[in-house]
């Protein structure tokens, strides 16, 4: 257990790189893009883990309590923000291509050879 | 580069990229075992000296404020980005659009699907409002409230309301919420300044922990992050639709 | 509570490979809407409430919109063009 | 003091902000003239930094979080006259580009000057800050902007094919960045630079450290477009506007370098100072590989805009070749290269900009003999040539002399024969397109068999296409001019040598960012004022090759018959995202693996 979760971090980046390059659907490329993305938030997950802690929230447990890391936490969503913008710009790329070139497989575009 | 001779070529590096990671993360001090001085700082101040519950938002928005703005304008960048990808060039015929075409045909919605997303509509707004206000209290806030907020407009369309949405020049509106949403963190940023701290400097009176005034500026911060939030992904998802509906068979 | 750790991270790990391998996209859609779902969940079982919350509204639901929207976008024309 | 640090990245966003508010609102011609005033004010608070950083370096904690115990727990910024000089420049360029797409970008309802001005305050911020995850946020910032000024021209498919390219590359890259950083958070609990560059130091080495250095700098060597992560570059520029090429070329890319740069001498420099030879090696060879492969592509090309695409690409190799000295003169020739490559090629492409709003074609043999009467441009063209080859007074000739000189120090004095041969190759293929536009030299149709194939391009203006305004011909004139006379402004190898020593110094710089205690920086020594002249010969040889590839056919045909084994690079630059994405995972499997074996 002590390395799984960096062990999926590693994974679902290599995955999705695969996914990327054998790509044949810009859609399917850019949900591609969105699995390497998810492959940071595992890794950030699993550096703000303590073993036992609870979450950042002090509510309904005292000040003091040991917490799992909000720094991390605060990145993660910051992480979110990024992918659905990027992946909103790329989607309406997508969206554009297709209506220009009538396709969306990458193999087809050839406008830019050389 | 042919398939094959892609995939064979990224293969070999993916498994030496591999080894890296192995390497790297091999390194890494054993799952639930990371400690971190700063994040204990943060537990640790976080209610005594900012009154905010949720320590993640006392990140977000007090500590890590700058951070925040910056992904602000990524969102409010992208909305403008998406707009502007999405714009109807000058070659493009200019499509029948339902308000220029009134003939066209409004799919059919029985009775009971609009009675049903309407009541929807209701709790959908409550409830994106009650995590916005929250957001330094319990999980949520700004950009998860905004999220659920924009939602709403959809539901709208699911019901077969839209044009009538879209007839009250409610996307201009929302173009000017999200707009302002955007500034108003910085407009925050330089009232911090002129009240004679630094940017983003927290000056106000931090109020009682655990209601909704607490956090001194935190919980304005994420009244704008909400606007803005919701505007965007409001009017990122009725470009999209607009885009969907503009040409009819 | 740590089988329950391990489970999801397996899931998620799964569900990743499942969404590179979806080639067809429509398919995709639904596949990285439950993934977006177990990364929220996820999320909540790593005591990350906060995260687990913005991805659940943005992962299972905005980004499969959005695909959705883009997808039924991209069909319209591809009919139009065959006619 | 307490506003003024925050100037450059707040005065354009809120500007962009308010122009989406008001957008429908304002009279046609006042959006672009509040951008330009907006960007002009950036460059004025830049400059104020800029000057203000030289006494000494300016340390600005945002919510006045300072380090508590010597931990920062707030993001700084971290002020000096590099990066402070840096985010005045991108300033400067903006404000040339508005001008020049003042009258035919004007179209208020779609943002394209709030997309410039939130490319702007990225900039800003980018180079001003000095924490890591901030860095990561104006990178996202300035990317997400790029990536929808890119596919400006939605008409045009290959517009969105190369901004396609451009977005799925640098955003893998980004992912990089953020694994490095998580790496680095996880091992030193820590976010802010110099207190990373603290805790990295006190604990031993390791593999991690190189592995997240290695993700770190190839996910900002991404925006650099060295070799091999370059592909996407020439994509982007053909196709972008070409205000927005200006900024393209002439900063955003330098961005990418300025990132590595800051990361290693403020983060990683204490844990692998003893490495800089192997280091050395490795960039220098990226660096040459960059610069060779962009002057041979660039010669090949035959879109005016691509073939600048690639003359920048080999220019940045120069550029890393200084950089990968890691020495303060080679820095400070990278820096005063950035400068002067960044005025010449901003004018370069402003005056393609020109030939496309008259021509509706950037194809040089298609515009054969046809900008007779337009002389500025011409101008412009010509002048570009001599700054790119590094004719003393320009600014590239400045850098060159104090790259030179560094290399020297350390034992690489064959440097300068690659920015020889990067400076006359590149000016040569500029030279030849200046004689065979506006002088109409050479054979009119083609007889290149291999090169790359005509493309074509979508107008980027509308309104009447009669004669050119001084609007646009100014700013070109401008720039160019600025770029190949910069080396008359006084002192400024000088303050550039300082500049770099108060830069690589990464024990001043933690002291001053934690424990807020300004440590003097030793007073650069004054740099010889031996300008080689070596730009001169480069011109010579530029202008020989061009006139001869013109004029003499077995000239052409034996330069055709050396760069045949070429035609396997035009291949490799298939334009398939797929392609450019397994190189990207080469390059960083490669990188990765050389420092893990190299840095031990």
């Amino acid at each position: 257990m002590s390395y799984l979760p960096y062990a999926v971090a590693a994974w679902l980046f290599l995955i999705g790189l695969y996914g990327v390059i054998s790509s044949r659907n810009l859609v399917h490329l850019i949900i591609c893009v969105g699995v390497i993305q998810s492959s940071s938030y595992v890794l950030l997950l699993a550096v703000g883990y303590r073993t036992g802690a609870a979450a950042p929230v002090f509510v309904d447990i005292p000040v003091g309590t040991r917490a799992v890391d909000p720094v991390v936490q605060a990145l993660m969503l910051t992480d979110v923000v990024v992918e659905v913008t990027v992946v909103a710009l790329l989607l309406a790329l997508a969206i554009q291509v297709h209506k220009r070139h009538g396709t969306l497989n990458p193999d087809e575009l050839r406008k830019l050879k050389g | 580069m042919t398939r094959r001779i892609r995939q064979r070529f990224f293969l070999i590096s993916a498994a030496a990229l591999a080894l890296c990671f192995v390497w790297g993360y091999a390194d890494l001090p054993p799952f639930g075992h990371v400690s971190s001085s700063y994040a204990n700082i943060v537990n640790a101040i976080s209610v005594p000296q900012r009154h905010i519950t949720d320590a993640v938002t006392a990140v977000n928005f007090d500590v890590r404020g700058f951070d925040t703005l910056g992904e602000e304008f990524i969102l409010f960048t992208s909305v403008l980005g998406v707009i502007l990808l999405m714009r109807r060039t000058k070659d493009e015929p200019a499509g029948d659009h339902e308000d220029k075409a009134p003939g066209r045909k409004v799919p059919p919605v029985s009775d009971a699907v609009r009675v049903t997303t309407l009541l929807l509509m209701a709790p959908t707004i409550l409830f994106g409002w009650y995590i916005v206000v929250h957001g330094q209290v319990t999980p949520g806030g700004g950009f998860q409230g905004g999220v659920i907020l924009s939602s709403a407009p959809l539901l709208l369309y699911l019901c077969g309301s839209y044009p009538k949405f879209r007839g009250a020049a409610a996307p201009r509106l929302i173009e000017i919420a999200e707009a302002l949403g955007a500034a108003g963190y910085i407009l925050i940023g330089g009232a911090c300044v002129a009240l004679g701290g630094l940017f983003l400097e927290n000056l106000l009176p931090l109020g009682t922990t655990g209601t909704l005034t607490s956090g001194g500026m935190v919980p304005f911060i994420n009244l704008g992050v909400g606007l803005e939030v919701s505007g965007g992904f409001t009017l990122i998802l009725l470009v999209y639709l607009e885009e969907l509906m503009e040409e009819k068979e | 509570m740590i089988v329950l750790q391990a489970l999801i991270l397996m899931f998620v790990a799964a569900a990743g490979t499942a969404v590179v391998f979806t080639r067809d996209p429509t398919s995709q859609a639904i596949v990285v809407s439950f993934y977006g779902l177990l990364l929220g969940i996820m999320f909540f079982v790593f005591q990350a409430p906060d995260v687990a919350l913005s991805q659940i509204v943005v992962g299972a639901i905005a980004l499969p919109l959005m695909i959705m929207l883009a997808l039924a976008r991209v069909k319209k024309q591809s009919r139009k063009a065959q006619k | 003091m307490r506003l003024l640090p925050v100037l450059p990245v707040v005065t354009p966003l809120i500007t962009a902000a308010v122009l989406a508010l008001l957008t429908k609102l304002l009279p046609r011609g006042w959006s672009s003239l509040i951008a330009i005033a907006s960007a002009v004010a950036t460059a004025a608070a830049g400059a104020l930094l800029f000057e203000g950083s030289l006494q000494q370096p300016i340390i600005y904690w945002f919510g006045n979080w300072k380090p508590k115990g010597h931990i920062a727990l707030g993001i700084s910024f971290a002020i000096d006259p590099i990066g402070a000089g840096l985010a005045t420049f991108a300033a400067v360029l903006t404000a040339a580009a508005l001008i020049y797409a003042s009258k035919y970008f004007d179209s208020v309802e779609n943002h394209f000057h709030a997309l410039i001005l939130c490319f702007l305050g990225a900039m800003c911020g980018f180079s001003l800050t000095g924490d890591m995850f901030n860095l990561f946020v104006f990178f996202e910032l300035m990317s997400a902007a790029a990536f929808a000024l890119c596919a400006y021209k939605t008409e045009d498919p290959g517009a969105l094919q190369g901004a396609l390219n451009f977005a799925v590359t640098n955003t893998i890259g980004a992912y990089f960045v953020l694994t490095g950083l998580a790496l680095l958070y996880a091992r030193t609990g820590a976010l802010n630079m110099a207190q990373m560059s603290e805790a990295l130091a006190a604990h031993s080495g390791g593999k991690l450290v190189l592995v997240a250095f290695a993700f770190v700098s190839c996910g900002y060597l991404v925006k650099a477009a060295v070799v091999p992560f370059h592909f996407w570059l020439a994509d982007a520029h053909a196709v972008a506007p070409s205000p927005v090429c200006v900024l393209f070329s002439g900063v955003m890319v330098e961005m990418g370098l300025y990132a590595f740069t800051r990361i290693y001498w403020a983060i990683f420099d204490r844990t692998l100072h003893a490495h800089i030879p192997s280091l050395r090696v490795l960039f220098i060879s990226i660096g040459v590989a960059t610069a060779l492969l962009g002057a041979i592509m660039c010669f090949s090309q035959r879109n005016l805009k691509r073939l600048l695409a690639f003359s920048t690409i080999s220019h940045v190799g120069l550029m890393t070749l200084g950089i990968g000295l890691f020495t303060a003169g080679g820095l400070a020739g990278a820096a005063l290269y950035t400068v002067g490559h960044g005025l010449v090629k901003g004018g370069l492409f402003l005056a393609a900009g020109i030939l496309l709003h008259r021509f509706s074609t950037v194809d040089e043999l298609d515009l054969h003999g046809r900008g007779r009467t337009e002389k500025w441009a011409g101008f412009v063209f010509f002048a570009g040539a001599l700054g790119l080859a590094g004719l003393p007074p320009s600014g590239v000739s400045a850098g060159d002399d104090l790259i030179h000189e560094a290399a020297q120090a350390v034992g690489y004095h064959w440097i300068r024969w690659i920015s020889f041969f990067a400076g006359a190759v590149t000016s040569a293929a500029v030279l030849r397109a200046t004689c065979r536009i506006f002088f109409g030299w050479g054979p009119r149709r083609a007889d290149e068999p291999g090169g790359a194939p005509k493309t074509q391009e979508a107008r980027e203006t509308d309104r009447s296409r009669q004669a050119t305004p001084a609007i646009m011909t100014g700013p070109a004139v401008v720039l160019v001019m600025a770029g190949i006379l910069l080396s008359f402004t006084p002192h400024l190898k000088r303050v550039a040598t300082q500049s770099s020593i108060t830069f690589q110094n990464p024990e001043g710089y933690t002291a001053r960012v934690l424990r807020a205690n300004p440590e003097p920086t030793p007073p650069a020594p004054v740099p010889a004022d031996n300008s080689h002249l070596l730009g001169i010969v480069a011109l010579v040889c530029a202008a020989i090759g061009a006139v001869c590839y013109l004029f003499s056919k077995p000239f052409r045909s034996t330069s055709h018959w050396i760069l045949r084994p070429l035609g396997v690079l035009h291949t490799l630059h298939s334009g398939h995202v797929g392609d450019y994405v397994a190189f990207l995972t080469f390059g960083i499997a490669a990188f990765g693996l050389v420092c893990i074996f190299c840095l031990k």
